[in-house]
């Protein structure tokens, strides 16, 4: 085992699966000789060649429109939109083409592709480079929604993506690419599965549903509310859509208390899925209501640091909601 | 290799039964016993003059919701047709979960298009990459309306298969109109042929009624395509002599002085008597066709109309797939 | 009082701004000579002339970012969007552009305009003319997103809509467009006010929150429901975004029981929302877990009948929602 | 009526002053004052040279984020500038809610603009639509990179002018590169100046660092715009002298020696060099003007640095208009 950071992690799983299945192409802006924006390709163009690491035109609908095509044709690509923020362009081709192919085909053809972005706010980035997007697909049947929150699920979730034959949206919290840092198996191959979230935090008073940066801030946030003597269970949902009821709603029958934790706006994101399925089908177990922290409803993340920070869901903010919960 | 006269009666029986498959279905809906047909009527010569310049099991059709004769071509039955009229389960392109014309046949490589316009025009380009880094010398072919070229999404299309020099045509059928919404109203060029100047590819203007101009325009393109030299545009000029859809009234945007005048450049009566003129078909032998396609239609009604209508709860699949789909 | 539709409504509405305030224009496709596809604005392209009625290319970004800049100049748009599935291609210029504008430009920049657009399924429209789309705007701070259940409701508010100063997202249940006749004042102006959701029966068992054609059916069902003794309240949610919390939450205290009813797909939908704002604010109110009764988690809704009828949500599934609730 | 020596001068001078303010956002970052720069260095002469072609308080400017020098001509001051690269809560573009170089100057009818490129160009044609509707004779001078013009979004708003003959000027600032990615694998035409023909209006191309020339070809299509005979795209080539942006390492993308040979052809030094040799400018009043220029990027610095930094709680609003904005 070594340590690496998120962003090792990532490109990491990419040059294995490059690799491994000659299918598997890269393509998006800058990810040749530049090596992406955030060298997540960095050092994959000159390994596998342009024709696998293919700089595409500034066109986000192009790269998930070509994607699906070559998917159509046997190819297996990894769409990076360079930002989470960007996405929107190709919005049609992920909604009314990717999600639905396999089903409006009657399972006749398959799209077997990622689209990776990196998300999430907190790094100076101002309205148009912070955005966490999650929410608009994790309403998508069809789609795969999928969120790391560490090193060692990165790479093995990204590998699962790239042999899923499923579209997959892989979101990559951005503000931990380099700043979180974990344990992977070196000498060894391994994938993690797409579906189940994890308890990564076992606890008796109260479960912190979270995921991405959030999630590491929770885990930080406990162990602060540990040493006042709260319990906190810790939950990392990771696979986002499908939503991994079952594992959700274990939590609660135990802790009977639930806080969900995003940094996306509060309103509609997908705390509020988590917060329905406890409402609907734990209900019986809750002692507290269903808690959500999230971020403001204010269309983005503002530039100025002053600004950033009031927006920024951060531990300090998630223990004081911990502790309001264990106060019920 | 010129077109055969077997070849070319072939090419004129496929629009014929395609077009008399259609007027059936505008005969289905007036007796409601479908909920709605778009049509392909009028641009039958265009599409089948296109579809046969493409190789067939080999190349690959990305169409759109007017080229039933194209799908006819390819293999697709007019009981396959009727059936996704219906909205019966065994119907090939969807199991009856689109609205029909929204086509896919798999194993002919025809490509599942959804109803927003011109998202299939990415697809193309896809399959044309995944060829060239394949070496393959196959060849894709997709087709759209002159209205929606319009659409960010096939300049971006042809943007990238110019770049990339990739083994796609890109067809624009061209009726003259996007339901109501004129040519005029769509570009400031006479033609979507014209566009492909601005993105650095051949673009080529055709007449669509004529089947066989439009056979050797797209083999042409099909050919350079295949050896290398990259994408084309064609853009062939027709008119959609039909309402727009079962759903569209077309009086109140066009006169019917027009649709009578175009009624007259009838591709089905223009190639019809360009092929007795030039002595490949008599008047017996186009009355014997015309017989066999209503047979043909007659035979596809009866059979549908039989076919089982799918269970509701068979809607609830197939939304992921467990495995992907390619061999 | 005259009895009128749907569409008529939403026709008189257009009508009358676009006479009251000569920098409201129409643009979309198919909107002149031919009316609209539905004839929504069937005579005004006679009334109001080409350039006040304006068929657009084929093409709803053109539709909806010549609207944003028009707006900036100083005109009041109305963007038709001929389906509410067709919207896509136009969401980077809607939740990038038209939302955020106020917001980045602290208060210098208004968009004041509004966006049109028929959803929903049960006319046989298949995947792609069946879609209801809501959930991905009520997520959007910037928007607001409007679904008008009655001919009165639609054109006070579709008035409202075109004289706010915000974008306003106003999506039609066109199941309903014909289908549903209200009494609208004949010789009266009036305006709905955008905000408000409204407790359309009173009743003290249990609250159905419904918009739209599923307001419609709730009603239906409410009737059928109290043949057998149950009292059922329901309230027409009408602006989704901004939520009416209040208006919710009271109504829950006075029932204790909450059902939410749509018909797009449930997992991420709307109810979500509102089931999360119940589980939070309302929690001490509750006596039963918070129901949703939504289309499925398949892609859109099929063309063929069966398959349709198996998606959609009507009064027959309502009642039986009702009646499982109130036995809790 | 051709430009006063005064004027030429007047231009010069904004160069000049947006090329030290630019170098100074430089230095802030490396002394790790700023968080974040995005730099117009190698830009200035077209940007200048086109935005001297509308008319200040009359016409519309839809820009991008590297038209510093374009919005230094329009009145925004080096203080405005340098509290926005420190995120203060006074600068005009956003309040500091935006990055810095995402401007809006609304009192100089310059709109607000965002990341996520080419979203721009269709507002654009949305105010000369509002221009065309109100019979008014203002016109559009919008801004965006070659690699932005591979979005959908640009080819829909240029189609859009093309058909309503709207008073829009599209200008794109060619400067090689989007980020990493060269022209070539952004356009299969050799000038986005090319794509004009595929879509039915003027397409002309200028040599970018060579002011006077960029002004006559932009006045003459605002000229055309303003009298009614509609849009043009205008492309202007020139060099990124900077890497992208702060963020951005050069290195990996292209050869020193390809930098070092542009620089040789720097706006500055080309433009300083014709004023002296048209006798327009003196090497001495040259040299003021360097002094002049260091004097206002020192002050604005220092006046930046002594403002305020916003509230976290500012960013609560404003999210919802309760007025319209207009007079
Ligand atoms: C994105 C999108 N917007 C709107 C529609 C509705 N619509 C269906 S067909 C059509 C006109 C298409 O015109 P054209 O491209 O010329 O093809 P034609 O039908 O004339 O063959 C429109 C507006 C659609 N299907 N997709
Ligand atoms: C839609 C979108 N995709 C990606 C980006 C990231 N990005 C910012 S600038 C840029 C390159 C722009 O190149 P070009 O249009 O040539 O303008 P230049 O920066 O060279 O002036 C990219 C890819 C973005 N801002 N917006
Ligand atoms: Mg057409
Ligand atoms: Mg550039």
């Amino acid at each position: 085992m070594t340590e690496i950071t998120m962003v090792e992690a990532i490109r990491q799983a990419m040059d294995e699966e490059l690799a491994r299945d000659d299918r598997v192409f890269i393509i998006g802006e800058d990810v040749g000789v530049r090596g992406g924006v955030f060298r997540a390709t960095q050092g994959l163009f000159e390994k596998y060649g342009e024709e696998r690491v293919m700089d595409s035109p500034l066109a986000e609908l192009t790269i998930v429109g070509v994607g699906v095509g070559a998917a159509l044709y046997g190819k297996r690509p990894i769409c990076e939109i360079q930002f989470a923020d960007f996405i929107y362009p190709a919005f049609n081709q992920i909604v009314s083409e990717a999600s639905k192919m396999y089903y409006r085909s009657n399972g006749q053809w398959t799209v077997p592709m990622v689209i990776r972005a990196p998300y999430g706010g907190g790094i100076g980035g101002g309205l148009y480079h912070s955005q966490s997007v999650e929410a608009f697909f994790t309403h998508v049947p069809g789609l795969k929604v999928v969120i790391p929150s560490n090193p060692y699920d990165a790479k093995g979730l990204l590998k699962s993506a790239v042999r899923d034959p499923n579209p997959v949206m892989f979101f990559e919290p951005k503000k931990g690419y380099r700043l979180i840092k974990g344990e992977v198996p070196e000498d060894q191959e391994y994938t993690v599965p797409i579906g189940p979230a994890k308890v990564t935090r076992e606890g008796q008073d109260l479960t912190v549903f979270a995921y991405g940066m959030m999630h590491h801030y929770a885990l930080q946030a406990a162990e602060k509310a540990a040493e006042e003597g709260i319990d906190v269970e810790v939950v990392d949902l990771r696979t986002l859509y499908p939503i991994d009821q079952e594992t959700i709603l274990k939590s609660v029958r135990k802790t009977s208390k639930a806080l969900i934790v995003h940094e996306d706006n509060l309103t509609g994101g997908y705390g509020a899925e988590v917060a329905a399925t406890i409402a609907e089908w734990g209900f019986k177990d809750l002692d507290a209501p269903v808690r959500r922290l999230a971020g403001p409803d204010v269309p983005a993340v503002p530039f100025s640091h002053p600004m950033q920070e009031w927006f920024m869901v951060n531990t300090e903010k998630i223990a004081n909601a911990i502790r309001d919960l264990a106060a019920f | 290799m010129p077109l055969s006269n077997e070849k070319k009666k072939e090419m004129f029986w496929t629009m014929l039964l395609s077009r008399r498959l259609d007027e059936r279905a505008w005969v289905l809906h007036r007796q409601g016993k479908i909920a709605f047909h778009i049509s392909g009527i009028g641009q039958e010569a265009a599409q089948v003059g296109a579809v046969y310049a493409i190789e067939k099991g080999k190349d690959w059709l990305v169409p759109y919701y007017r080229d039933l004769s194209m799908l006819i071509a390819m293999g697709m039955s007019p009981t396959d047709f009727v059936m996704s009229l219906m909205g019966k389960a065994q119907e090939p392109s969807s199991g009856a979960r689109q609205m029909p014309s929204h086509f896919s046949l798999r194993q002919a490589n025809i490509v599942s298009h959804s109803a927003p316009v011109a998202t299939q025009s990415p697809h193309a380009s896809g399959i044309g990459l995944g060829i060239k880094m394949d070496g393959k010398d196959e060849v894709v072919l997709t087709t759209i309306g002159e209205g929606s070229t319009s659409q960010g999404e096939w300049y971006e299309a042809v943007n990238f298969a110019a770049i990339h020099q990739l083994p796609v045509v890109f067809l624009v059928e061209n009726n003259r109109y996007a339901i109501s919404v004129p040519q005029e109203k769509q570009m400031a060029v006479s033609s979507a042929a014209d566009k492909a100047c601005g993105l650095g590819l051949p673009g080529i203007e055709v007449d669509g009624t004529q089947m066989f101009e439009v056979y050797d325009a797209v083999k042409e393109a099909v050919d350079n395509a295949r050896k290398g030299d990259g994408p084309s545009v064609i853009e062939a000029k027709m008119y959609r002599l039909t309402p727009h859809s079962s759903d569209d009234d077309d009086r109140s945007y066009r006169t019917r002085e027009e649709v009578e005048h175009f009624k007259k450049e009838d591709p089905i009566i223009v190639m019809k008597e360009q092929l007795i003129e030039q002595g490949l078909m008599t008047e017996e032998e186009y009355k014997t066709l015309e017989e066999k396609a209503k047979k043909s239609v007659d035979d596809a009604v009866e059979e549908a109309t039989r076919a089982p209508y799918p269970k509701g709860e068979e809607a609830a699949t197939p939304v992921y797939a467990e495995e992907e789909n390619h061999d």
